[in-house]
């Protein structure tokens, strides 16, 4: 029981740590195009988060996506083939790596406005209450969406009208090469919960069980009282911005004082100390399997035919 | 577009006489009565029974949950409905005028028109997006936008500007079961004009332009509001021996070519007439289309008459400087027509 | 000294009702097109805020501008013009009622989208800022403008930037047709401010020297600080949003509640029990002249000349 | 346009190559230096030295004050630059693309291109958007639009695009000194873009267009990043014997009618290719122009290449469909030569 807990938290966080780390391969590669946000380091959020969700629960963030992608359950192989531009992509090749989506799972996406997708999340959410579902939102966004309309007019109106969704500020520190205090003059981020009738909660984004504690209790005050949630998760994200950003504007010091901490490592070591060593290395087999399949699975997948290129505008 | 059945749906029931604004009230309630999955949202829709009176009565019929008086807040509201669409509902936003759709549009444009592409057809947006687009009288600058362009610009979306009642009621109704995201224009000035309906109900096809009025000399073009302007033109061009026929395009996404152009193939001459200005205009789009793929049936250049080029000021008696006006038409198509 | 400033207040707001109450007459005989939003009842608001700021001080608000452009001393005359939209107007009749300028002092309109002043007006004073003068600016809004995305942009940025601005929220109540409930879920609006860092304040708009001593208070923390702040103007309109508007969302009572607190009945009874009656008696017969004054004057003035409709877009 | 010198002013002095991001990072800091009420905001502009670099070293040159980072409320710091231009200075604003300018869009058309009107001249609002618009590689739908049609339509705003250094650095210093509001659109696929500029300090006019290569057969119109792809395609036409002349617009609005209608009157042919959608586009815009102005000059209809009807897929399979090919614009010309 405890143990599978654990297995299922630690393989979600590795199959997206390893998935993302073949990506940058393949981005240097040159067979991955345009922009290639990694989610490294962060990977307790989608995972903590998405672990205590129910299945008709609605899931949408921004461009750095992949990682949620996954936690909800996307498939690897659709995952990278979509990296890659192939018609077996999660969204055909249309989408590429800022729009992942795996509508059955209900994870929606993947947008590259920044804070655009605060108010939509909201109306999936709306639309839950609205057919009287018990089903929520939740909707990561990042440090840098905090001052943009979209946020507050989401939050604003999510308040105002009871919408059941949780509004989850992934704070790794940085917008792009901008540091939290050019973003805000406080390092408090969830205050801007003050200015509406909602929860707000600050949790340690590198402590998965923490993660999962405090959105279990924002899924249930929006499930039961249609009380939306400003969560701020402090993280940190190892790699640049995108593949392109050497990242100059901070020291390894930094960097590594966070990996020290890293939620992977810390979680597979808890395993081991639980005499779940051989288990772990198990999982790092499996995951290593799985994404070194999807890799092949997306090289060897076609590209789609150019005839279609129109294709998906109109019904 | 899904759905919509041809013009002949009605051919039986008789006509009765009402609104605009009625028309339009009575199509949201139609297909609020029919799929319990449609709701109106936007600013003072309900108790208000719209700024323009278009929902009227809908909020005692079907209360707070369907139709919900929205706080000024456009991008929110929108973006709201956007994602209640890709969640299985079937919103209809009002915009108090289309003006305040800038505060929307990236919504509009980056969200609703792309998330079909983006998923590759795993999610569809099926919302419509209507409210009063160009000038009403010296509202000033700021309140005499005209948009319509800008949407026209944007695939994924479909993009109506009826003119009549029963081409206002045909089409909404059309638009709120069209799975795509739809931009329907309507006009301040016109909420109250009367014309004829069918008692029954009935859809009208979207992408199929209508011929106004059948003449021979002259094809004029025009949408929206405006062609009750031209039809007025058109009846004292025929005083002065012109017959002018009168194309009432009501879809600007997707355009009906083959009406136009078997229009202007009878004609041989074509005036556009636009509320937009001409710069990156539809109406010089149109006429971009008629002089290069029917060129040769064209015995004198396309025709176009635009708002002039500056934002609208207010004081009447430059308002009517800038907008298209009788006389400005009638000058173009005598040049056209010589 | 004392008196001079009663007389002064007075007479600015009794220009201001007067100035509307001739507006609204030619607006029901079709001399006046468009929009035409009225301030009566809110006169403390602007006559107040403005009574304390300086000659190089910016101020801005939305298009129910009347108040404060005469507030802030533009001509009746002129603004009577504009709203016949004749060239003599304040803004040549190229503005209209929602458009009211007077740049000479500092008065810069006059907006007609919601909300979109708020920004526009922190600009104004970062000017100010940049250019090390001690200029500040003041920003009139709506309750009904406080949801959307430049509301709080302009907040968020000008906490972050200290921008030297003052935001007043004339709150009253109404938003066109839609109460205030349904704006905000609170009747604190200042919660607003509670987001960024900055200071915030509530008043009863019906008591002039209440705004005097508020924004006084603001105007120095701007001033001296470079810290913004966020009033909540208590007040009401006794007309309909507009003259299209019969106001039939709420009752007779309510705005005879607020009449019976009129700012200009209640400080011209001060100035009587003050011994000032005659002084009153005064100003209301120089009032009225210059406002009869006014619309002759703008009844004779010319239109703008068809040949100038392009003007004032390019240099 | 206010203070633009014509192109003569830099005849004596020697020529030297730079990148585009060079040549914007000159033409800002030359313009910073000599006025003080110049000043840079935008996103990364100064600790990150621009996303694209255009404005490196800038924030150690002159300071916090003067290149400012704004957080990401693109509405938020184009308004309150837009408010400081009003209020005497004459800011540079950055958007990191102009995808994100929709964001900001109802504060350019609404405050920004509309306050001298509506102040009857009292207000004026010298200020520069500037960033890359168009498609760049496989960025997806939402960071691949084009949106330089909506804001040539917008009376009260300029609207620059030029495409070499050169061009760049020259407009961009005539854009910071005149007096109106500029929408001024680079490339991220060009600012490595490599051209030679003088040593001296120079102007370009707005306005002017400018003819990147003479020919006879026909006239090939064009403006930002796609003048390189145009005139690849005319080396290669020249080598199957067409003559063609490639006029760069390098500006939208205003206009520069003359120099087009010259081209055309004498090659009697002409082809326009824009990245930008058909509808209501500013190509379309322009066909319409020549076909009914120079009507008679016209031996063909005019050819539009532009990008095709649907939102830019990701996949690079995709995206070369959808965007102005050689291949298409050859196959173009061909049809309006034949
Ligand atoms: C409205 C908008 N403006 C600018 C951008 C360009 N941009 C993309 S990501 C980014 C930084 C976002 O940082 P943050 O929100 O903290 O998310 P993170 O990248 O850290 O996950 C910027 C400025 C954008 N995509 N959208
Ligand atoms: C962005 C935008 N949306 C809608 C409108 C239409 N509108 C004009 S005034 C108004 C109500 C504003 O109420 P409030 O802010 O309280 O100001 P008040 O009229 O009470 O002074 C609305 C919805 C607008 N002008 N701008
Ligand atoms: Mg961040
Ligand atoms: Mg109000």
């Amino acid at each position: 029981m405890e143990q599978e807990l654990l297995s299922d938290l630690y393989k979600q966080m590795a199959r997206i740590r390893r998935f993302e780390e073949e990506a940058a391969r393949l981005y240097t590669e040159k067979k991955i195009g345009g922009f290639l946000h990694l989610y490294i380091g962060q990977e307790a959020v989608a995972v903590g988060a998405l672990s205590v969700l129910q299945k008709n629960d609605y899931v949408m963030t921004a461009y750095r996506c992949h990682g949620h992608y996954l936690a909800r359950g996307g498939s690897a192989r659709a995952g990278m083939a979509e990296l890659l531009g192939k018609e077996t992509g999660c969204a055909k090749g249309r989408g590429g790596s800022m729009h992942f989506y795996d509508v059955e799972n209900r994870f929606m996406g993947g947008w590259g406005i920044v804070g655009a997708q605060v108010p939509v999340a909201a109306g999936l959410a709306f639309a839950e209450k609205y057919k009287g579902s018990d089903g929520i939102a939740i909707v990561f966004l990042g440090d840098g969406a905090i001052n943009i309309g979209s946020f507050h007019e989401g939050l604003a109106l999510s308040a105002l009208w009871k919408i059941p969704v949780i509004f989850v500020i992934e704070n790794n520190q940085f917008a792009m090469g901008t540091p939290l205090e050019k973003t805000a003059p406080t390092d408090d981020l969830s205050i801007r919960a003050l200015a509406y009738p909602m929860a707000r909660e600050t949790v340690d984004g590198h402590d998965i069980f923490a993660v999962r504690e405090t959105i279990f209790a924002a899924a249930k005050r929006a499930r039961e009282q249609n009380l939306p949630t400003l969560v701020e998760a402090k993280t940190y994200r190892y790699r640049g911005h995108s593949m392109a950003d050497p990242a100059k504007y901070r020291t390894s010091q930094d960097v590594d004082a966070w990996k020290a901490r890293d939620p992977i490592k810390v979680l597979g070591e808890t395993m081991e100390s639980l005499g779940m060593k051989a288990l772990r290395e198990q999982i790092d087999q499996d995951v290593e399997n799985e994404i070194q399949d999807a890799v092949r699975f997306a090289e060897d997948s076609p590209f789609p035919a150019p005839e279609t290129a129109l294709d998906y505008t109109y019904v | 577009m899904s759905n919509a059945m041809s013009d002949e749906s009605n051919t039986e029931s008789a006509m009765r006489e009402i609104q605009i604004r009625d028309a339009l009230q009575e199509a949201m309630t139609e297909e609020m009565l029919r799929d319990e999955r449609v709701f109106l949202v936007g600013e003072e829709v309900g108790g208000y029974n719209g700024a323009y009176k278009c929902s009227k009565g809908m909020l005692d019929q079907f209360g707070a949950r369907r139709v919900i008086d929205a706080p000024i807040a456009e991008n929110g509201f929108t973006a709201i409905a956007i994602g209640a669409a890709m969640a299985g509902l079937r919103p209809i936003v009002e915009f108090m005028t289309f003006n305040f759709s800038l505060c929307a549009i990236d919504q509009i444009i980056n969200t609703a028109a792309k998330a079909r592409l983006m998923s590759a057809g795993a999610i569809s947006c099926p919302i419509v997006f209507r409210g009063a687009g160009g000038a009403a009288f010296q509202l000033g600058a700021q309140h005499a936008n005209s948009f319509d362009g800008f949407y026209a610009y944007t695939p994924g979306l479909i993009v109506i500007a009826p003119a009549t009642p029963y081409d206002m009621k045909g089409l909404l109704k059309s638009a709120i079961r069209d799975e795509n995201p739809v931009v329907f224009f309507e006009s301040e000035l016109t909420y109250g004009k009367r014309g004829m309906v069918p008692e029954g109900e009935y859809l009208i096809p979207i992408g199929k332009a209508d011929i106004k009025r059948e003449g021979s000399d002259v094809t004029l073009i025009t949408w929206s509001k405006n062609v009750f302007l031209v039809l007025d033109v058109a009846e004292e061009l025929a005083q002065q021996g012109i017959s002018a026929e009168v194309i009432d395009l009501r879809t600007l996404r997707p355009l009906d070519k083959e009406a136009v152009f078997n229009s202007v193939a009878k004609t041989n001459r074509c005036v556009i007439i636009q509320e937009q200005h001409e710069v990156a205009s539809y109406g010089a789009y149109l006429s971009h289309l008629i002089s290069t793929e029917i060129f040769d049936e064209l015995d004198a250049p396309v025709g176009l008459v635009s708002t002039l080029e500056a934002p609208m000021p207010y004081s009447k008696a430059l308002e009517v400087v800038l907008l298209p006006s009788k006389e400005r038409i009638i000058e173009k198509v005598k040049a056209v027509c010589s």
